[in-house]
């Protein structure tokens, strides 16, 4: 019986697990962690159960209040959600874990039942737009992702990030009124709001002047989200100041679920051939990725704090995901979507690591690192084997999306993406490499030789997830075709043969 | 800043304008956003759901879910304030 | 005739493996050194292995998992492959012993991370050795490229760190040219796998695959062909068991083989000659066997000037492979081997001055010869060796390289394969000279590297003979065999 | 483009009014310097989207939605209205946290003029 | 201010009536003009009133920091647990009509729609007041 509502119970489930946790913490705040961990490790078993449901019978559908579709609100799962939720919920139950130790440097100690609770409230969020089927509930779960993340940006101690979270608010607030103006303009030339139902309604009036303004405005909406080059203005400093575990969570799941968002409305409410045909938009969007993926890689070189510039990086690699998609072949997306699993691996790793070199000694600059290869051995190799991914040095996953999105824009004749994603490679090596230099071959400062030679090994409960993901970003590469599996059944189902 | 603002603000501007010429005109019966989802609601709801003010109906059954958003998202705000503000007490 | 096999995963496995353990056990210097030498002699007998069934006609075949759709992890030992993967491993037994006798005398730090990145990039270079296609090949490449790192910059001075950088922003630069020919001949062909006689043959035009033969070629930049050879050099400031095993040995010859199983195997030589391709090839050759020679002679630093000799003695590789020839494909395979083995001599005893005098430049090294004998005469058959001359097995080399220049008509290479011979002479025999027939400047006490060290110098030059009596076993079958199949001349 | 907009005036003058509300309201929060006044631009904006849903769903002879004893009745569309109700409840939680941030900053900083902030942060 | 008798004792006497008008707002939802986000933020709206005639502290007293947490959980916790007794019944998330009342099934439908709105007042008067609270200075703490 359970197992028919599983979709909604993935979402309700941190919903309850939120309160609870707000209750819980009242009694004793030992108790918060332990309920969120819970949850979230009952999310990611409930969302394996769906991803393997879909894989074997197809989308699953479910209606809430056991209303029809076009009336009701209606739950959709496909490959596509079911991947993006599991990957989500891998990287969410990796960052509770890693939370729990790293939290208490950052943040007085009674505000902690109330982080767990936001926590809770930003999954809840983040798992609601993944399952839905609906644009306008699409927008209210993207507004509790929102709330929960700017509360999270700025739970910390360091009183900039007040600002950051202040801009993040802005932008989002933006980003979340331009999307809300999109689906008012699509309802009121169609009268729904189901996403099945406006994708068999919509290609009649694919001409019209409001489709294709409703159309910009998700794509300016969730660029914002998905900080998009020249948007991508709030990402660096919301990244930079936010605790270490919030900036896992920042970089692995809320940026990736504005991607999904983009993809769902690119691909399920709009179709292939409206967004290649119809609307040269795409082009535009295909040159913004890619100054991204160029920008964002030249900026990360000039960077003095390893946080900030993970964060470019961040920007850079999201280009890749947003040119995959954009250049909308086969191969490219399938390449742009695996780059979800493989962008939230890798950084993730990278974010927990630079997390638990603040934690050891209280080092945020990359200067400063010189020489903690020695005392801190295992987080520096998973640092080095994130950063080949993200060079994209084979085995590595971080190889494995280059490749699918330079064949795509190859096979799409598009040379000049195969360039940019090439020369990227270069660009990010650059200033990762500048980093392991800096690890292993150099000696300590001497203002920094006390933090650097007490420094160890961070506590197991962040060393574990640092290390899951650290395997993770190279056993996904060997055997790419696990994901793959998953990703190129709705490639070809939206695009057609691969 | 402001330069920015206004072209910016400029552009919207005119995304927006281009995309009205397109819309049903105020007040039209004719919309397709009244003859197709609103129009079961306007016609069914009190047999569905014996409640006459049908933006109940809806908000409370038909789009029950989006409301349970809705009271997630202001209870988010409520912690979110509480954590951000909250000098003294316990949470 | 393939046969699955696990031999050639093996061969690779053996060395990462041990890498593994050399990390397990990096706080204990017996055990962990003990794994290497082990190590290397079972990669050795495992490499070995593979020659009968290779001799007899079979090809030890295998095809893990696919990583890509249509694309696998395959692996195959066929007689090409095994000339460098024989090379590889067999020094690598000599280099061992070697590295830890000088890293002993040296007081090394770091020996953990040295030997398990020795050990990685010895895994990554039979992975190129063995690798049956293109991206298999590649993903080794840019394995061994990242393991060889650490290795440069081992001293961890800021010299050894800028030739560290310079070393990566070259290799890892010329890995996305290699990266963009693998894509573009997989989105041409929908397939990387190697076939004598290429892969490529009627997809895309001739512009097209001109282009495509220079990426391959800028990617191959481990072949260090100038202008892309700067790298090699500085990365001279390594320890010297690595200069002698990986700069002069793995590494480079990873780029010549690459090269060659591209010309032989993906573009085919059908193809490659009737663009003119070959020419464009022998030209670059010919220029770096020339001009690097040239700055050999003006170096003092003895390291820096076997550098050069290396980068010269690479294109004698480059230079066979592009006569197209079956004399000229002999010589530059069975140049593979003998280089290695003269070169790999000439750097430990390089590498032995070093480390009992630390004198590194030639113009100090007045009379050494007569305090360290053995050293020196053996320095003396690899400098012997690399210019042309008997009894050593650098001859044989360039012997099949004139033949092959005759063969394709091209008589100006046969000229620069004797200048380049004379130039040989003209920066090694000084060194000689001043070795045995200067007198030295002051009686210092020096004497013979320890064991460690002397055994495996006097090993490889003493096999650098040996390869000239008796070419046959097993280089030259070997060579012969993959000759006749890339020429065709026998259906694999 | 003329020949559509001049009617259009007329027929479509409450999405005119909406949209220079909501430029408005982005300007505001674009250009003004002060977080308060980003925060009222922000609603200013808002308001106006929803002024654009609500008009949306107005019919001409129309009544609010709710059941009435006459059958000839014409009721306006409700959906509009349910969504609206959500997304103001969703503005006012956005303003919220806005503000409570706003505090904050004046707390942390004693100022909350967007240049000040910079030119402090610059001095630190 | 607080010290102004008019203001207080108007309040006084207000302030009940404002709290019933909520109510009937919250429970008229369904058959006029009103429902709980409504009623929600009138409710609230008489405690923001005591807060500024009697000052923020003394507003504490009526309502407690607990209660508005309390509250606003418990509001969330009606809707989901509706929600979810709908699931135990048998029926999807939400899906009143199996809920097991004697009752014909619009106006079970009805009743639970009644019963959300209940929920949802509750926890919008709870939010609304206690961000009224939060984001006011108390002149007596500063």
């Amino acid at each position: 019986m359970i197992a028919d509502h599983l979709p909604v119970l993935v979402v309700v489930l941190p919903l309850v697990g939120a309160v609870a946790t707000l209750l819980a913490g009242w009694a004793d705040r030992r108790l918060c962690f332990p309920i969120a961990m819970a949850t979230t490790v009952i999310q990611f078993c409930i969302s394996l159960v769906l991803l393997s449901q879909v894989m074997q019978t197809g989308p699953l559908h479910y209606n809430l209040g056991n209303w029809l579709p076009p009336w009701g609100i209606e739950y959709v799962i496909d490959q596509l959600n079911g991947f993006v939720l599991a990957v989500i919920l891998f990287l969410c139950v990796l960052s509770c874990l890693y939370a729990n130790r790293s939290i208490l440097s950052e943040i007085d100690e009674k505000k902690i039942p109330a982080f767990y609770t936001v926590l809770l409230l930003l999954v809840t969020g983040v798992c609601g737009i993944a399952v839905t089927g609906d644009l306008f509930n699409l927008y209210v779960f993207l507004e509790i992702s929102s709330l929960a993340a700017y509360a999270l940006v700025a739970i910390g101690r360091e009183k900039r990030a007040l600002i950051s979270s202040f801009t993040y608010l802005v932008m989002g607030s933006v980003s979340a009124c331009f999307i809300l103006l999109g689906i008012g303009h699509l309802y009121i030339v169609t009268g729904t709001l189901n996403m099945a139902d406006l994708a068999r309604v919509l290609p009649p009036l694919y001409g019209s002047t409001v489709v294709q303004t409703a159309f910009i405005f998700f794509i300016i909406g969730l660029s914002i989200k998905t900080a998009l080059f020249p948007l991508h203005l709030w990402l660096p400093d919301a990244y930079r100041y936010s605790p270490s575990a919030v900036t896992v969570l920042l970089s692995t799941i809320v940026s990736k679920i504005g991607v999904y968002a983009l993809i769902r409305i690119l691909f399920s409410v709009f179709t292939p051939s409206f967004i290649i045909i119809d609307i040269p938009v795409m082009e535009v969007f295909c040159w913004l990725a890619a100054a991204a993926i160029i920008g964002g890689s030249v900026i990360a070189i000039a960077q003095t704090d390893l946080k900030r510039m993970l964060a470019y990086s961040s920007v850079s690699q999201m280009g890749y995901i947003l040119l995959g998609i954009g250049i909308a072949d086969s191969i490219a997306v399938t390449g742009g979507i695996l780059h979800i699993l493989n962008h939230a691996v890798m950084k993730g790793c990278l974010f927990m690591i630079a997390g638990a070199f603040i934690y050891t000694s209280g080092i945020r600059s990359i200067e400063d690192l010189r020489g903690i290869a020695r005392t801190m051995p295992l987080t520096a190799a998973a640092f080095v084997i994130a950063a080949a991914s993200m060079i994209g040095i084979p085995p590595t996953v971080g190889f494995m999306s280059k490749w699918f999105i330079a064949l795509g824009a190859l096979e799409s004749g598009q040379w000049i993406f195969v360039l940019v994603i090439l020369a990227s490679s270069l660009l990010t090596a650059v200033y990762f490499w500048k980093v392991i230099e800096y690890m292993y071959f150099r000696e300590p400062v001497p203002a920094c030789g006390e933090a650097i030679t007490s420094a160890r090994d961070p506590p197991a409960g962040m060393l574990a997830p640092i290390l899951v993901l650290a395997a993770a970003c190279v056993l996904f590469g060997i055997f790419v075709s696990i994901p793959l599996e998953i990703i190129v059944p709705f490639v070809t189902g939206i695009l057609g043969g691969t | 800043m402001k330069l920015w603002a206004l072209v910016s603000v400029l552009l919207v501007g005119l995304l927006l304008l281009w995309a009205e010429g397109d819309i049903p005109s105020f007040g039209d019966a004719s919309a397709p956003s009244y003859n197709y989802v609103a129009d079961r609601y306007i016609t069914d709801a009190y047999n569905d759901t014996a409640t006459k003010n049908m933006v109940t109906a809806i908000l409370a059954d038909y789009r029950g879910y989006d409301t349970l958003g809705e009271l997630t998202v202001i209870f988010t705000a409520g912690v979110v304030v509480l954590l951000l503000l909250r000098r003294g007490g316990r949470l | 005739m393939d046969q699955t096999s696990v031999l050639p995963v093996l061969a690779i496995c053996i060395p990462a493996v041990a890498a593994a353990l050399i990390l397990i056990f990096r706080n204990r210097p017996v055990i962990r050194e003990s794994w290497t030498i082990l190590a290397s002699f079972a990669t050795l007998a495992c490499v070995l292995s593979m020659l009968p069934l290779v001799f007899s006609g079979t090809e030890p075949y295998a095809a893990l998992f696919p990583i890509l759709p249509g694309l696998s992890l395959s692996f195959r030992a066929d007689a090409f492959a095994l000339i460098f993967a024989l090379t590889s491993s067999g020094l690598w037994v000599m280099n061992s012993f070697y590295s830890i006798g000088y890293m002993r005398a040296h007081h090394g730090e770091n020996l953990a991370r040295y030997f398990f990145c020795f050990a990685v990039a010895i895994s990554a270079a039979l992975g190129v050795a063995f690798s049956a296609d293109l991206l298999t090949m590649f993903i080794f490449y840019e394995i061994l490229t990242l393991s060889t790192y650490p290795l440069v910059v081992h001293a961890e001075t800021e010299e050894a760190r800028m030739a560290g950088r310079k070393y990566l922003a070259y290799l890892l630069t010329a890995g996305i040219f290699f990266l963009l020919s693998v894509l573009i001949t997989y989105y041409l062909t929908g397939g990387t796998a190697f076939a004598a006689g290429g892969i490529l043959t009627g997809h895309g035009s001739a512009l097209l695959m001109t282009i495509l033969f220079i990426t391959f070629l800028i990617g191959f930049a481990k072949a260090a062909w100038i202008p892309l050879h700067s790298w090699l050099p500085s990365a001279m400031v390594a320890p010297t068991p690595v200069s002698a095993l990986l700069h002069a040995v793995a590494v480079v010859k990873a780029g010549v083989f690459g090269i060659a199983r591209v010309v032989f195997y993906v573009f085919g030589i059908d193809m490659v000659s009737a663009l003119g391709l070959g020419l464009l090839l022998a030209c670059i050759a010919s220029f770096t066997i020339i001009v690097a020679s040239m700055m050999a002679l003006t170096q003092d630093n003895l390291k820096k000037r076997l550098a050069y000799s290396t980068v010269s003695q690479l294109s004698y590789i480059l230079l066979g492979v592009a006569l197209l020839t079956p004399s000229g494909i002999i010589a530059a395979l069975i140049h593979i081997p003998f280089h290695a083995f003269m070169k790999i001599t000439l750097f430990f005893a390089a590498g032995s001055i070093i480390v009992m005098t630390g004198i590194e430049n030639i113009s100090e090294m007045k009379g050494i010869g007569r305090r360290m004998p053995i050293t020196m005469l053996m320095f003396a058959i690899g400098a012997i060796g690399v210019c042309g001359l008997p009894p050593v097995c650098g001859i044989i080399t360039k012997w099949y390289l004139a033949l092959g220049a005759i063969e394709a008509g091209q008589l100006v290479f046969l000229a620069v394969i004797l200048t380049s011979s004379i130039l040989n002479v003209l920066y090694f025999f000084p060194i000689i000279s001043t070795a045995f027939f200067e007198k030295p400047d002051a009686d210092t006490g020096i004497h013979e590297a320890p064991l460690f060290m002397l055994v495996p110098l006097t090993i490889t030059g003493i096999c650098s003979v040996l390869l000239f009596l008796f070419p046959d076993w097993p280089f030259l079958n070997l060579v012969t065999m993959a000759e006749s199949v890339i020429t065709g001349s026998v259906m694999p | 483009m003329i020949e559509t907009l001049v009617p259009g005036l007329f027929l479509r003058y409450n999405y005119y009014m909406a949209i220079i509300i909501m430029l408005i309201g982005l300007y505001a929060m674009i250009a003004k310097g002060n977080l308060m006044k980003k925060i009222i631009g922000l609603n200013i904006f808002q308001t106006a989207i929803f002024l654009f849903y609500i008009s949306s769903s107005d019919i001409i002879g129309g009544t609010a939605p709710i059941l009435t004893t006459d059958p000839a009745t014409v009721y306006v569309n409700p959906l509009p209205h349910v969504l609206i109700l959500t997304a103001i409840v969703v503005a006012v939680s956005t303003t919220a946290v806005g503000l409570a941030l706003a505090i904050r900053i004046y707390e942390a900083y004693g100022t909350i003029e967007e240049d000040e902030l910079i030119a402090l942060e610059a001095k630190e | 201010m607080k010290q102004d008798v008019v203001i207080r004792t108007v309040c006084r006497l207000v302030v009940p009536f404002i709290q019933l008008f909520a109510l009937y707002v919250i429970i008229h939802g369904a058959s006029s003009a009103g429902g709980g986000f409504q009623g929600g933020v009138i409710f609230a709206s008489a405690f923001i009133l005591i807060g500024i005639a009697f000052g923020v502290a003394d507003a504490r007293k009526r309502i407690s920091e607990k209660c508005t947490v309390l509250f606003s959980a418990c509001g969330l916790g009606i809707y989901a647990g509706i929600g979810i007794l709908c699931i135990v019944f048998g029926g999807n998330f939400l899906g009143y009509s199996f809920l097991p009342l004697p009752l014909p099934v619009p106006e079970i439908r009805g009743l639970a729609a009644e019963a959300v709105e209940i929920g949802i007042g509750i926890t919008v008067m709870a939010v609304m007041t206690s961000l009224f609270f939060d984001i006011a200075v108390d002149e007596e703490a500063v």
